[in-house]
């Protein structure tokens, strides 16, 4: 039985599937939710479904990781790329995080709002 | 002279501004400017001289990031370049009555802006893209935002919260682009995307049009720009429409001639972007709200540069990169002139122009709206004759029909403005505009009657940038 | 319009959407993520051992594809310069941490730890896991420690501006001099050796430019955390 | 083996992601959040990219929540 759970393509399908339904939770948030820190919290729940996704279906089973010596043979090593890039993007993902949070304190202290429904100042 | 300057510099004035206040108050202010016209004089230079190069960054491509000059590129950078350092020039004039608080800041932002939008157009790197993306998105975020009163902020939350969103979906077709063809390097992209699988292509295809169409502002991913132009301050509407939407547009149909030549997905595009260009106008036709206006008229504008490039062919590329300029302009010498306005009456109803007493600035808005509409002698006219007409040739009716019923709309709400400029008296004292700010605007509009005039000036450097544009050079 | 109302009459296009997702990710699972393609990755694996660091992923983030990091540095920079224009100066809004004996005790212990483990991340960046990015956020964070446990504490505005101002504008003139150097902006131009390889003096530039990118991040990091952390005891 | 772990910590992702969706409270949610990020560190451990998960470990978990937490104090849990 766990050699079916070993196999690549299961792992595949595994995390295809998993990636998938923790991005449709997180848009379900984006879109009901109200408080402005659970949408941003929705948000970042989509972008983690997206990197699980990225590195989990590039990555092999056998393997190892991307840490090497001289004489080491490449093709024994995971893809570094997608892991530069994911980490690239968590960074980004927390400034931008960070920006929209002061911006809604700043507009709470003015305005005392936090749900983003009633957010309609410019409403003609 | 290296077009990695066009990043590196912006970047290294935002690093070292606090080395610099150290020089004075206004030290900050002119290095910046004096960074534009320089960066604006190495754009001429690279055209002059060069006008195709790569220039490598760490390591040659296709394994690291390369920026691609080319005719086309370089008409956009020149573009950005000029606009941002008119606004530097406008604003230096500006700062003596009304600056913004903390000023060095507000310098940064509109630099870094600036080398975003560079970067977004001269990289040639998907994934280098999503980096300059999210610096101009998030330059963008906290300059609609800079005032912090609450419509602002609310403006900012909003364009933050369409941004983040929009940039997910990028980043996922990013991810899936790598995963289907194992790099990131435009050229090589564009090579191996075709023998993709067709839902492949298609799911990649929807992710970035839904990425990129929330920034290239397209029917139902525009519905934050009226508040974000309502929100933030006319200054700054005046950098969102002459250069962050044209940033995007310029990545996004690049990407889209890039992947897929032969134009699979044309006809939808172009009856979205007709559809876009009608619904802006019918929603601008019951504003009152001057800056919100305008951002309807942006929308419809933008609209239509979208069909036209959605075309995919020369001629049509011609006409949207003439919309391109004289929209830029034009829309310059709205906001700069509404800036002014706002700062003497402290409204921006339309009812305003009612009481306006300048006629100079009347003047300027009034050429700047009717090159918007496309009245022959001035910028604008060239452009939408050139999509019509190919759109003609296509035989495109629907369309046809769909751009001059916008159109009418558009002139309904422009001439109802212009009627309260100048049929109205009961105007207020006589509103002081000063040599400097005169003689930009007056260049601003001079400038769209040229482009009017003599189209020729013009056509035959971006034919073929037309030409290089379409035929996809990476 | 509201945003929400905006984002409803979205739902309909996000569902359609979600079925085309769904429709393509059954795709994916039948013809199986491609593995025998060859990939950029596979290529920077090759060039590693003579351009590179024994961390792959630090020679990709720092050098294939350094213009990226120093797009991140910017992003990092806007977002920290945003959250100081929005809440600076703003003595309103405070968080009061109440502050007893464990937690200041805890903290005593545990911030040398947390600042040792962040200095190795940092420095070690190049040849284990980690780098410029966790340490100097583990550095800001150990500082957090120590600003939540003692009310009396503050990291001065200017030290955290000095350091960033000197990485920021050192990250740029090391790029800056691979220009003047060799015509290519962020060119290794200190050349690794390969007998090198694994030593902690080795990658040329990578190394130094992790550390400033570590003092860039930490800095940015104590900056946004100390404006959302306000006391009403500061300005 | 690896497969059921993976299996399994996705499982446990996913019903910690839903719960923190639908959670009332704000500040139990963005706790639940933090278990998101420490269940995706443990995957990134598992797929072999141990930058990644130190990455998400300090920033997209720790850091992130932080800042949210902090917001929170401003903002106030009524929405």
């Amino acid at each position: 039985m766990f050699e079916f759970f070993n196999s690549p393509e299961v792992i595949n399908i595994i995390v295809i599937i998993g990636s998938m339904l923790l991005f449709f939770v997180g848009l379900f948030g984006l879109l009901t939710q109200k408080h402005i820190i659970k949408i941003f919290m929705s948000i970042a729940i989509m972008e983690t479904a997206v990197y699980l996704f990225f590195i989990g279906s590039l990555f092999k089973l056998d393997a190892i990781a991307p840490i090497m010596k001289v004489a080491d043979d490449t093709s024994k090593f995971n893809d570094p790329i997608p892991h530069a890039m994911i980490l690239t993007a968590i960074v980004i993902a927390m400034a931008v995080f960070a920006l929209g949070v002061s911006f809604a304190i700043e507009y709470y202290k003015l305005s005392g709002k936090t749900n983003i429904d009633t957010m309609n100042e410019m409403r003609h | 002279m290296s077009s990695v300057l066009f990043v590196a510099l912006p970047l290294l004035f935002g690093f070292s501004t606090p080395i610099l206040g150290y020089f004075g108050k206004n030290a900050v202010a002119y290095v910046s400017t004096l960074m534009q016209l320089f960066l604006l004089y190495l754009g001429f230079d690279l055209l002059l001289n060069e006008g195709f190069s790569i220039e490598l960054i760490s390591i040659a491509p296709p394994l690291g990031i390369s920026f691609v000059v080319t005719k086309v590129s370089l008409l956009f950078v020149l573009l950005f370049t000029s606009v941002m350092t008119l606004f530097s020039l406008y604003y230096l004039s500006y700062r003596s009555e009304k600056p913004y608080r903390d000023e060095s800041k507000f310098f940064i932002l509109i630099n870094m802006l600036l080398a975003a939008s560079i970067g977004l157009v001269l990289s040639s790197d998907i994934f280098n893209i999503y980096v300059f993306f999210e610096i101009a998105g998030i330059s963008a975020y906290i300059l609609s935002a800079y005032e912090k009163s609450s419509s602002a902020l609310e403006a900012g939350i909003k364009y933050l919260i369409t941004g983040a969103v929009a940039s997910i979906f990028l980043i996922f077709a990013i991810v899936l682009i790598y995963i289907y063809i194992g790099s990131l390097n435009l050229g090589i992209i564009a090579q191996h995307f075709e023998l993709l699988p067709f839902q492949i292509k298609l799911l990649i295809s929807i992710l970035l049009l839904i990425g990129f169409g929330f920034k290239v502002e397209i029917f139902p991913l525009n519905f934050w720009v009226s508040d974000v132009y309502q929100g933030s301050s006319t200054l700054v509407n005046a950098l969102f429409s002459a250069i962050v939407v044209k940033a995007y547009l310029f990545v996004f149909f690049h990407l889209l001639y890039l992947f897929l030549p032969h134009g699979e997905f044309s006809l939808f595009l172009i009856y979205l972007g007709a559809f876009s260009m009608l619904a802006a106008e019918v929603a601008g036709l019951r504003q009152s709200h001057l800056k919100r206006l305008f951002a309807y008229s942006s929308l419809g504008q933008v609209a239509l540069v979208f069909t036209a490039f959605a075309l995919q062919n020369t001629q049509a590329i011609q006409a949207a990169l003439f919309i391109v300029l004289a929209h830029s302009v034009a829309k310059m010498g709205i906001f700069f002139a509404l800036a002014l306005i706002e700062k003497e009456h402290e409204s921006m109803e339309s009812e305003t122009l009612k009481s306006l007493n300048s006629p100079f600035l009347r003047v300027i808005l009034l050429i700047s709206m009717l090159s918007l509409l496309g009245i022959p002698l001035f910028a604008g006219f060239v452009g939408k004759l050139l999509v019509l007409k190919s759109l003609a040739l296509e035989g495109m009716l629907p369309i046809i029909m769909m751009i001059i019923l916008a159109s009418l709309i558009e002139a309904v709400y422009y001439f109802k403005l212009a009627g309260y400029m100048f049929t109205s008296d009961k105007r207020r004292d006589v509103l002081k505009v000063t040599w400097a700010h005169k003689t930009i605007l007056a260049f601003l509009s001079l400038l769209l009657l040229i482009i009017g005039m003599a189209p020729f000036l013009l056509s035959e450097y971006l034919f073929e940038a037309s030409k290089l544009m379409l035929g996809g050079v990476s | 319009m509201s945003i929400k109302r905006s984002l409803s009459t979205l739902t309909l296009s996000g569902f359609t959407l979600s079925a085309l997702l769904i429709l393509s990710f059954i795709n994916i699972l039948l013809q199986n993520v491609a593995t025998n393609i060859e990939r950029a990755g596979d290529g920077l694996l090759k060039l590693n051992s003579s351009e590179g660091v024994a961390n792959v992923v630090t020679t990709v983030v720092v050098y294939f594809r350094g213009f990226d990091t120093l797009g991140e540095i910017a992003v990092l920079f806007i977002a920290s310069l945003g959250v100081g224009l929005m809440l600076e100066r703003n003595t309103e809004c405070t968080i009061k941490v109440q502050s007893n004996f464990m937690l200041q005790s805890a903290s005593k212990l545990l911030f040398p730890i947390i600042i040792i483990f962040g200095l190795y991340v940092m420095i070690y960046g190049h040849l284990s896991p980690g780098g410029g990015f966790q340490g100097g956020v583990l550095v800001a964070s150990a500082v957090l420690l120590l600003l939540i446990s003692n009310k009396d504490l503050e990291v001065p505005h200017a030290v955290i501006s000095a350091l960033e101002t000197l990485a920021g504008v050192s990250y740029v003139l090391i790029g800056l001099m691979g220009l003047l150097l060799s015509d290519v902006f962020l060119f290794n131009f200190l050349s690794p050796n390969i007998a090198d390889f694994g030593l902690l003096l080795s990658g040329g530039i990578i190394p130094i430019v992790y550390i400033i990118v570590g003092i860039k991040v930490g800095s940015e990091m104590g900056f946004i955390v100390q404006n959302l952390l306000k006391r009403s005891d500061d300005v | 083996m690896i497969g059921l772990i993976i299996l399994g910590t996705f499982i446990t992702v996913i019903i910690i992601a839903f719960s923190a969706v639908i959670e009332k409270r704000v500040s139990h949610s963005i706790i639940l959040f933090m278990g998101v990020g420490l269940g995706s560190v443990v995957l990134f451990f598992v797929f072999k990219a141990p930058d990644v998960a130190l990455t998400e470990a300090v920033i997209g978990s720790g850091i992130s929540s932080l800042i949210f937490l902090m917001a929170l104090k401003h903002l106030g849990e009524k929405a």
